[in-house]
C-alpha cells in the first residue's frame, strides 16, 4: 500500500503548480485552467485521507468541490465569451481599462 | 389440463436449465477466473467482426426501403462487398494537409476508436450459473469488468468520446471541420445531460448503477404484481422501457442518435454545409478508422440501451422455446434491433436544423426528463412506503375495475 | 434536531432563497411580471422584509441556541445579529437597484434573484460551523457576484471587472479548498477520524498543532482574505469596484465583507486556544492593511476607486475585532464591536454608494471627484447626507463610524494590542483627511461644464437608501445603546462553545 | 510493490501534464494537457478505491468541463498563442520563487503525515468508494452532509441563471 504522505506530497507539487501557473499565465482561459488543477490537488488530498481514514468522508469533500467547480467553470466560461463580445480580445494586459 | 402444460413447460425449462450450469473446475483451472477474458474477448471479437457487416447491413436495409437494389455487385447480394471496402480504404492515397497540428491530428482518430471501444470494457453478455465444489449454485455475469460503477463508466467513455471529433476539427486547420467539431461537442454536451436523467430514471427504479443488477432488477414479474403468471417473469413486459413508463426509453434513444451523431442528427458532418465536417481533411485509414469508432460507439450505445431498457439478456417470455436460446443471442439481438432502428431513422428522416436540435434538447428533453425523474422518485416512493407490490396492483385493478363494470 | 427543525431553525435563508425562485420563475413565465419594471423588486423587497420578521420575532428562542443540521450550521444568536445586517443590507441593496436598473436600462428580474441568492449565500457565511460548509456558502455569494459584476453586458469595463473578480475570487477558492484539506487532514490525532467541524475541530487541537494543521488553517486565512480583500490580498478590490455597477458595488463592499468577518470571527473564537500561532500574522496583516488601504485612497481621484481603498482599510479595522478575540477576557467585547462596526460599516457604504446610484444619470455613471465638484449648490440634501456618510466613515463624533471606532479602540487596549490601537488612531488621522477632501469638493469647488445631474428617472428606491442609512448612522451614533441588547446575545453563543 | 510503481508512473504522467499545461503557449495544448492530468488522477482515485468519484472526475472534468474549455477556446479562435504566454520575467521570477516557498510549506506539512491509529484494512477501504456507500454517507441523517449538499443545488441554480445571463445577447 502506497503511504498517504506521498499522496499528499504528490497533491502539493499540483496544488504549487497550478498557483505559479495561476500568477504566471496572461490568457484568462490558461489561469483558469491552472485553478481548476489548483481545486484537483484539494480533491486528491480529499480521497487520500479519505481512503486512509477508512470511511468516505472524503468522498464528501470532492463531490461539494466538483459541483463548486463545474458551477466556477460554467459562470467564468461565459464571462469570458461575453468579454470577447464586446471587445473581441481576451488579453487583458492589452486593452486594459482599469488601471490604478 | 392447462395447469398440467404449464408443470410440463417448468419440467422441462429446469432440465434445459441444468444443462447450462457448469461445474466450478475444470482439469484443474478454476472456470469463473476465466469468465472476465472470455467475455472481454467475445464482446471484441464481435463488435470488430460485425463492423464491416454493418455497413453491408445498412446499405441493404436502406436499399430495401427505398425501393433500390442496395450492394448486388460482389459475391451472393453484395456479401463481399465489405471486405473490398476494406481493402479500398487500405490502399487509398494517404494525404497529410498543410498547416496542420500534425500530432492532434494523427490522434484524434484513435482516441475517438479507442474510447469507444473501452465502453465495451463493462457491458454483461450474459449470465453463467456454476456448481462449487461443495454442491451449491452460483450465478456471476459474464463481463469484462463487473465494477460497482458500470454505468457511469459507459456515461464517461461515451462522454469522453467528443475529444477525437473536437480535435479532428481543431487540428485540421480548415473551417469547416472546425464547425463541425464545435457542433460535435455542444451537440453532445446538450443530449448528454438529457440521457444521463433518462439513465437515472432506471437507476432509481433499480437502486444500482451495475449493469448486471440492472439486468436483474427486470428479471420480476411486470411492475411487481404478483398474480400474474409466471411466464411474465422478467418478460418484455417487465423491463424498464416499460417499468420506467417508456418516457426515459424514448428521452435515451433520441439521445443516442445525438451522441453519436447520427441522422437525423448529423449535423456534425452534415454534407451540404460542411463538406464532411470534422472529418472532411482526413483520407484511407485514418478516416476508416473515425468510420469505425463511430459504429463501434453505436454498438457500445445500443448495448447500454439494451442493457437497461431491453432486459440485457432476459429472454422476452419466461417460457420454453425463448429460455432455450442462451441469454448472449437475446442480447445481441436486442443491440442489432437497435442497429436496425438507426439505419431506419437514417432511411426515412431529414437532417435537422442546427437550432431545432439544440431547442429539441434543451426545451423539450431536459425538461421532460427532469420532470420524470421527479415523477418516478414519487412512484416508487409511494411503493416503498406501502407494500411493494401494492400501488401498482391498485393502479391496474382500478383501471380494469373502473370502466363499465 | 431533525431536519426539519433544522429548516425551520434556517428560515429566514429558505425565505430569502425562495424568494429568489419565484422571482425567477415570474420573471420567465409571467407576461404582466415582465412588463412591469419594479415587480421583481418589489417581490424581493418584500421577501427580505418578511425575513427580516422572521428573524426579529424569534431573537430569543431557545431552539435557536442548537446546531442545525447535525453540526454543518450554528444558528444561534451571533448569525441571527449577523442576519439582520445582512437583510439590512440587501433591502437596501434592492432599492438602490430599484432605480439604478431603470437608469441604465438593465432591467432584468434576474439582478434581483442573484442578489437574493448572494445574501443567502453571505448569511450561510455566518451560520456555517463547517469549513466545507463555508466554501459552498462562500462560492454561493461569490458566484453570484461575479455575475452581478458583469451585468452590463455591453459596459466594457463591467466585463473587465467581472472576469478579474472572477479569476481572483476562484484563485481564492482554490486556497480556501486546499486550506480545508489539510486541516481535515491536521486534525486527525490519536486515530480519530479527522474533522472541519469547527466545534469538534476545537475539541480536537492540541496546544502545539501539528504542522499540516497550522498549514491548512494558514491557507483558509489566505482564502478569506481574498474575499475580504485584507493587504497583500486586496489588489483586486479597487479595479473591482470601479468596474462594477455601482448599485453592485455598494453590495459587494458591504455583503462580502460582513460575511467574511462573521466567518472570520467565528473561527477564530473557535481557536483562542492557540492563539499564540495565528495572532501575530493576524496583527501584521491588520496593520499591513489598515496602513495600505488609507495610503493609497489618498491619492485616488475616482470616488469609487476611493471608496474600495477606504473599504480595505475599514477591513483593518475589523480585523481588530478578530486579533482581540485572542484573549478569553477581550473576547465578548470584541464579538460585539465587531459586530456593531460590520453594521455600521454596512449602513455608511451603502449610504455612500447610494449616493452616487442618486447623482448618476442613463450614460454616465457618477464616479470621479469632478462628478460632484459644486454638489451642494445643485443637489444640497444629497451632498448633506454624503458629508454626513464621509464623516461617519471617517469616524467623526457624532455617527456611528466614531462610536465603532471608540469600541474597536477600547478593545484592542483591553486585548493588549497597543501596536493596533495605536496604528488605528494614526490611521484614522490620514482617512480624515481624503474623506474630508469630499466634502470640501462637494462645498467648495467649482462645477465643470459636463457634470452630471440628478436622475430623469424618480429614484424613489434610492432617496429611501440614503435617508434610511444616514438617519441610522446619525441615530446609533448618538444612541447606540438601541442595538447592544441584540449585540450583547450574539456574544453568548461563542462563550457557549 | 505493483501499487508503488504504477503511483510513481501515474505521478510522472500526471506532473508531467501539469507542468506541460502550464508552460504551453498555446491554450488547446494546455487544455489537452490538463484532460491527461485528470484521467491520471481519476486512475489515482480508482487505485485509491474511490471508484465513484473516479468516474465523476472523467464525466464531470474530463468529460463535461474540459470539453467546454475546448469549445470556448475554439468558438472565440483563440487556437493561435499570443506574443508571450506569460507575463514579465521579473514576475516569473517572483511566482517561482513564491511557490517555491509554498511548495516546501505544503511538503513539510504533507510529508510527515501519518494516520495515527489503526491501519484501515483494504477491503473495509474498498468498500467506502462503491456508489452504494457514497450516498448512504450522503444522505445519513445522522451527518453533515445533507445541508452543504441542498446548498450546492443553490449554487448550481445561481451558476445556470449565470451562465445564461452572460451569455444572452441583449434583449
Amino acid at each position: 500500500m502506497v503511504p498517504v504522505s506521498y499522496y499528499l506530497s504528490l497533491s502539493a507539487v499540483l496544488f504549487t503548480i497550478g498557483v505559479v501557473g495561476v500568477l504566471v499565465k496572461r490568457n484568462p482561459i490558461q489561469v483558469f485552467m491552472c485553478i481548476e488543477l489548483m481545486l484537483n490537488a484539494a480533491n486528491l488530498t480529499f480521497i487520500a485521507l479519505g481512503r486512509f481514514y477508512g470511511t468516505s468522508v472524503g468522498e464528501m469533500y470532492v463531490i461539494f468541490a466538483l459541483a463548486v467547480a463545474a458551477a466556477e467553470v460554467s459562470v467564468g466560461l461565459g464571462i469570458i465569451v461575453t468579454i470577447f463580445r464586446t471587445r473581441q480580445s481576451i488579453d487583458l494586459d492589452e486593452t486594459a481599462l482599469l488601471k490604478s | 389440463m392447462l395447469t398440467g402444460l404449464v408443470a410440463y413447460w417448468d419440467n422441462l425449462r429446469d432440465g434445459i436449465y441444468r444443462l447450462f450450469i457448469f461445474p466450478e473446475y475444470w482439469h484443474g483451472i478454476r472456470l469463473p477466473a476465466l469468465v472476465p477474458y472470455v467475455a472481454l474477448a467475445g464482446i471484441f471479437a464481435f463488435t470488430l467482426g460485425i463492423l464491416p457487416m454493418l455497413i453491408w447491413i445498412e446499405r441493404v436495409v436502406i436499399g430495401l426501403m427505398q425501393d433500390r437494389t442496395g450492394p448486388n455487385r460482389l459475391g451472393p447480394r453484395g456479401l463481399l462487398q465489405p471486405p473490398a471496402d476494406v481493402l479500398k480504404l487500405f490502399f487509398k492515397e494517404d494525404i497529410q494537409p498543410g498547416s496542420i497540428d500534425v500530432r492532434l491530428y494523427y490522434l484524434a482518430p484513435f482516441i475517438s476508436m479507442l474510447v469507444a471501444l473501452s465502453a465495451g470494457a463493462v457491458i454483461p453478455l450474459q449470465t453463467v450459473t456454476f456448481r462449487n465444489v461443495h454442491g451449491g449454485l452460483y450465478t456471476v455475469p459474464v463481463t469484462p469488468g463487473n465494477v460497482n460503477i458500470g454505468l457511469l463508466f459507459m456515461l464517461a467513455a461515451s462522454s469522453l468520446g467528443v475529444y477525437g471529433i473536437i480535435l479532428a476539427g481543431w487540428s485540421s486547420n480548415n473551417k469547416y471541420s472546425l464547425l463541425g467539431g464545435l457542433r460535435a461537442s455542444a451537440q453532445i454536451i446538450s443530449y448528454e445531460l438529457a440521457m444521463g436523467l433518462s439513465l437515472l430514471c432506471v437507476v432509481l427504479l433499480a437502486g444500482s448503477v451495475q449493469l448486471d443488477h440492472i439486468v436483474n432488477a427486470q428479471n420480476t414479474l411486470p411492475f411487481g404484481i404478483h398474480w400474474l403468471p409466471s411466464f411474465l417473469k422478467g418478460s418484455i413486459f417487465s423491463w424498464y422501457w416499460l417499468q420506467s413508463l417508456i418516457v426515459p426509453v424514448v428521452i435515451y434513444t433520441v439521445a443516442m442518435i445525438a451522441e453519436t451523431n447520427r441522422a437525423p442528427f448529423d449535423l456534425p458532418e452534415a454534407e451540404s454545409e460542411l463538406v464532411a465536417g470534422f472529418h472532411t481533411e482526413y483520407t484511407s485509414m485514418k478516416f476508416a478508422t473515425f468510420f469505425a469508432g463511430e459504429y463501434v460507439n453505436m454498438l457500445m450505445i445500443c448495448g447500454l440501451n439494451a442493457s437497461v431498457f431491453w432486459g440485457g439478456w432476459l429472454p422476452p417470455f419466461n417460457c420454453f422455446p425463448f429460455t432455450f436460446i442462451p441469454g448472449f443471442v437475446w442480447y445481441i439481438l436486442k443491440v442489432m434491433m437497435g442497429i436496425f432502428f438507426y439505419t431506419w431513422l437514417r432511411a426515412t428522416l431529414p437532417r435537422l436544423r442546427y437550432d431545432a436540435l439544440m431547442n429539441l434538447g434543451w426545451k423539450r428533453m431536459l425538461p421532460l426528463a427532469l420532470v420524470w425523474l421527479f415523477l418516478l422518485a414519487g412512484y416508487s416512493l409511494v411503493r416503498t412506503a406501502t407494500a411493494p407490490h401494492i400501488t401498482p396492483t391498485a393502479v391496474v385493478t382500478v383501471a380494469h375495475v373502473a370502466p363499465g363494470r | 434536531m431533525t431536519n426539519f427543525q433544522s429548516l425551520n431553525a434556517i428560515l429566514p435563508v429558505v425565505i430569502i432563497a425562495i424568494t429568489g425562485m419565484i422571482v425567477l420563475l415570474g420573471e420567465s413565465c409571467l407576461a404582466f411580471w415582465r412588463r412591469s419594471a419594479s415587480a421583481s423588486g418589489v417581490v424581493s423587497l418584500l421577501g427580505v422584509i418578511v425575513a427580516g420578521m422572521v428573524v426579529l420575532f424569534r431573537l430569543d428562542e431557545p431552539m435557536l441556541h442548537y446546531k442545525a443540521f447535525n453540526g454543518a450550521l450554528a444558528v444561534g444568536p451571533f448569525t441571527q445579529a449577523c442576519t439582520l445586517i445582512l437583510l439590512l443590507v440587501a433591502g437596501l441593496s434592492v432599492l438602490v437597484a430599484l432605480t439604478y436598473l431603470d437608469n441604465r436600462g438593465l432591467n432584468q428580474g434576474e439582478y434581483y434573484a442573484l442578489l437574493l441568492f448572494a445574501t443567502c449565500g453571505a448569511i450561510l457565511m455566518c451560520a456555517a460551523n463547517d469549513l466545507i460548509v463555508l466554501f459552498v456558502s462562500v462560492e454561493l455569494l461569490s458566484v453570484a457576484l461575479y455575475i452581478l459584476t458583469g451585468f452590463a453586458k455591453t459596459d466594457k469595463k463591467g466585463q473587465e471587472a467581472a472576469l478579474k473578480y472572477f479569476l481572483l475570487g476562484s484563485f481564492a477558492a482554490g486556497f480556501l479548498l486546499y486550506g480545508i484539506a489539510l486541516v481535515l487532514g491536521g486534525t486527525s490525532i490519536s486515530g480519530l477520524v479527522g474533522t472541519t467541524n469547527l466545534t469538534t475541530m476545537t475539541a480536537r487541537i492540541p496546544d502545539t498543532p501539528s504542522f499540516m494543521f497550522m498549514a491548512g488553517l494558514a491557507l483558509v486565512l489566505v482564502g478569506i482574505g481574498f474575499k475580504a480583500a485584507l493587504a497583500p490580498f486586496h489588489m483586486w478590490a479597487p479595479d473591482v469596484y470601479e468596474g462594477a455597477p455601482t448599485s453592485v458595488t455598494g453590495f459587494m463592499a458591504t455583503a462580502v465583507k460582513i460575511g467574511a468577518f462573521a466567518a472570520l470571527l467565528r473561527i477564530i473564537s473557535h481557536l483562542t486556544g492557540i492563539a499564540h500561532f495565528w495572532l501575530p500574522a493576524l496583527e501584521v496583516i491588520a496593520v499591513l492593511t489598515m496602513v495600505l488601504g488609507n495610503l493609497l485612497a489618498v491619492t485616488q481621484v475616482n470616488v469609487k476607486r476611493m471608496l474600495a481603498y477606504s473599504s480595505v482599510a475599514h477591513a483593518g479595522y475589523l480585523l481588530i475585532a478578530v486579533c482581540a478575540c485572542s484573549s478569553t477576557v477581550a473576547r465578548p467585547e470584541a464579538l460585539q464591536a465587531g459586530l456593531f462596526y460590520l453594521l455600521a460599516y454596512g449602513l455608511m457604504t451603502m449610504g455612500a454608494f447610494a449616493v452616487l446610484v442618486y447623482l448618476s444619470s442613463r450614460n454616465h455613471d457618477c464616479e470621479t471627484v469632478q462628478d460632484i465638484a459644486g454638489l451642494v449648490k445643485k443637489e444640497p440634501l444629497a451632498a448633506y447626507l454624503m458629508a454626513v456618510f464621509m464623516l461617519s466613515l471617517g469616524g467623526i463624533p457624532p455617527t456611528m463610524g466614531f462610536v465603532g471606532k471608540w469600541l474597536l479602540f477600547s478593545v484592542a487596549m483591553q486585548a493588549h494590542l497597543v501596536v493596533l490601537a495605536v496604528t488605528l488612531a494614526i490611521v484614522s488621522m490620514v482617512a480624515v483627511f481624503y474623506y474630508l477632501r469630499i466634502i470640501w469638493t462637494m462645498c467648495f469647488q467649482d462645477r465643470s461644464a459636463e457634470t452630471v445631474g440628478a436622475t430623469s428617472v424618480a429614484p424613489t428606491g434610492v432617496q429611501i437608501t440614503i435617508l434610511i442609512s444616514a438617519a441610522m448612522s446619525l441615530v446609533l451614533g448618538v444612541l447606540p445603546a438601541i442595538v447592544y441588547p441584540m449585540l450583547s446575545a450574539a456574544q453568548t453563543l461563542v462563550n457557549h462553545l | 510493490m505493483p501499487a508503488l510503481i504504477l503511483f510513481w508512473i501515474l505521478a510522472i504522467v500526471c506532473i508531467g501534464a501539469a507542468l506541460t499545461m502550464v508552460t504551453a503557449a498555446n491554450p488547446v495544448r494546455s487544455a489537452l494537457s490538463l484532460v491527461v492530468c485528470f484521467l491520471a488522477l481519476a486512475v489515482y482515485y480508482v487505485t485509491l478505491s474511490a471508484q465513484f468519484i473516479g468516474a465523476v472526475q472523467v464525466v464531470v472534468y474530463a468529460g463535461a468541463v474540459m470539453v467546454l474549455f475546448l469549445f470556448v477556446i475554439m468558438l472565440l479562435n483563440l487556437g493561435a498563442p499570443v506574443t508571450s504566454s506569460t507575463k514579465g520575467s521579473n514576475q516569473n521570477t517572483a511566482a517561482v520563487a513564491l511557490g517555491a516557498i509554498l511548495l516546501l510549506v505544503l511538503f513539510i506539512s504533507g510529508i510527515f503525515f501519518e494516520i495515527p491509529g489503526k491501519a484501515v484494512s483494504p477491503a473495509t477501504a474498498q468498500a467506502q468508494g462503491t456508489v452504494k456507500a457514497v450516498g448512504l454517507t450522503l444522505y445519513n441523517p445522522h451527518l453533515p452532509w445533507l445541508f452543504p449538499f441542498e446548498a450546492t443545488s443553490l449554487l448550481l441554480l445561481v451558476a445556470v441563471v449565470g451562465a445564461i445571463v452572460m451569455t444572452r445577447r441583449q434583449v
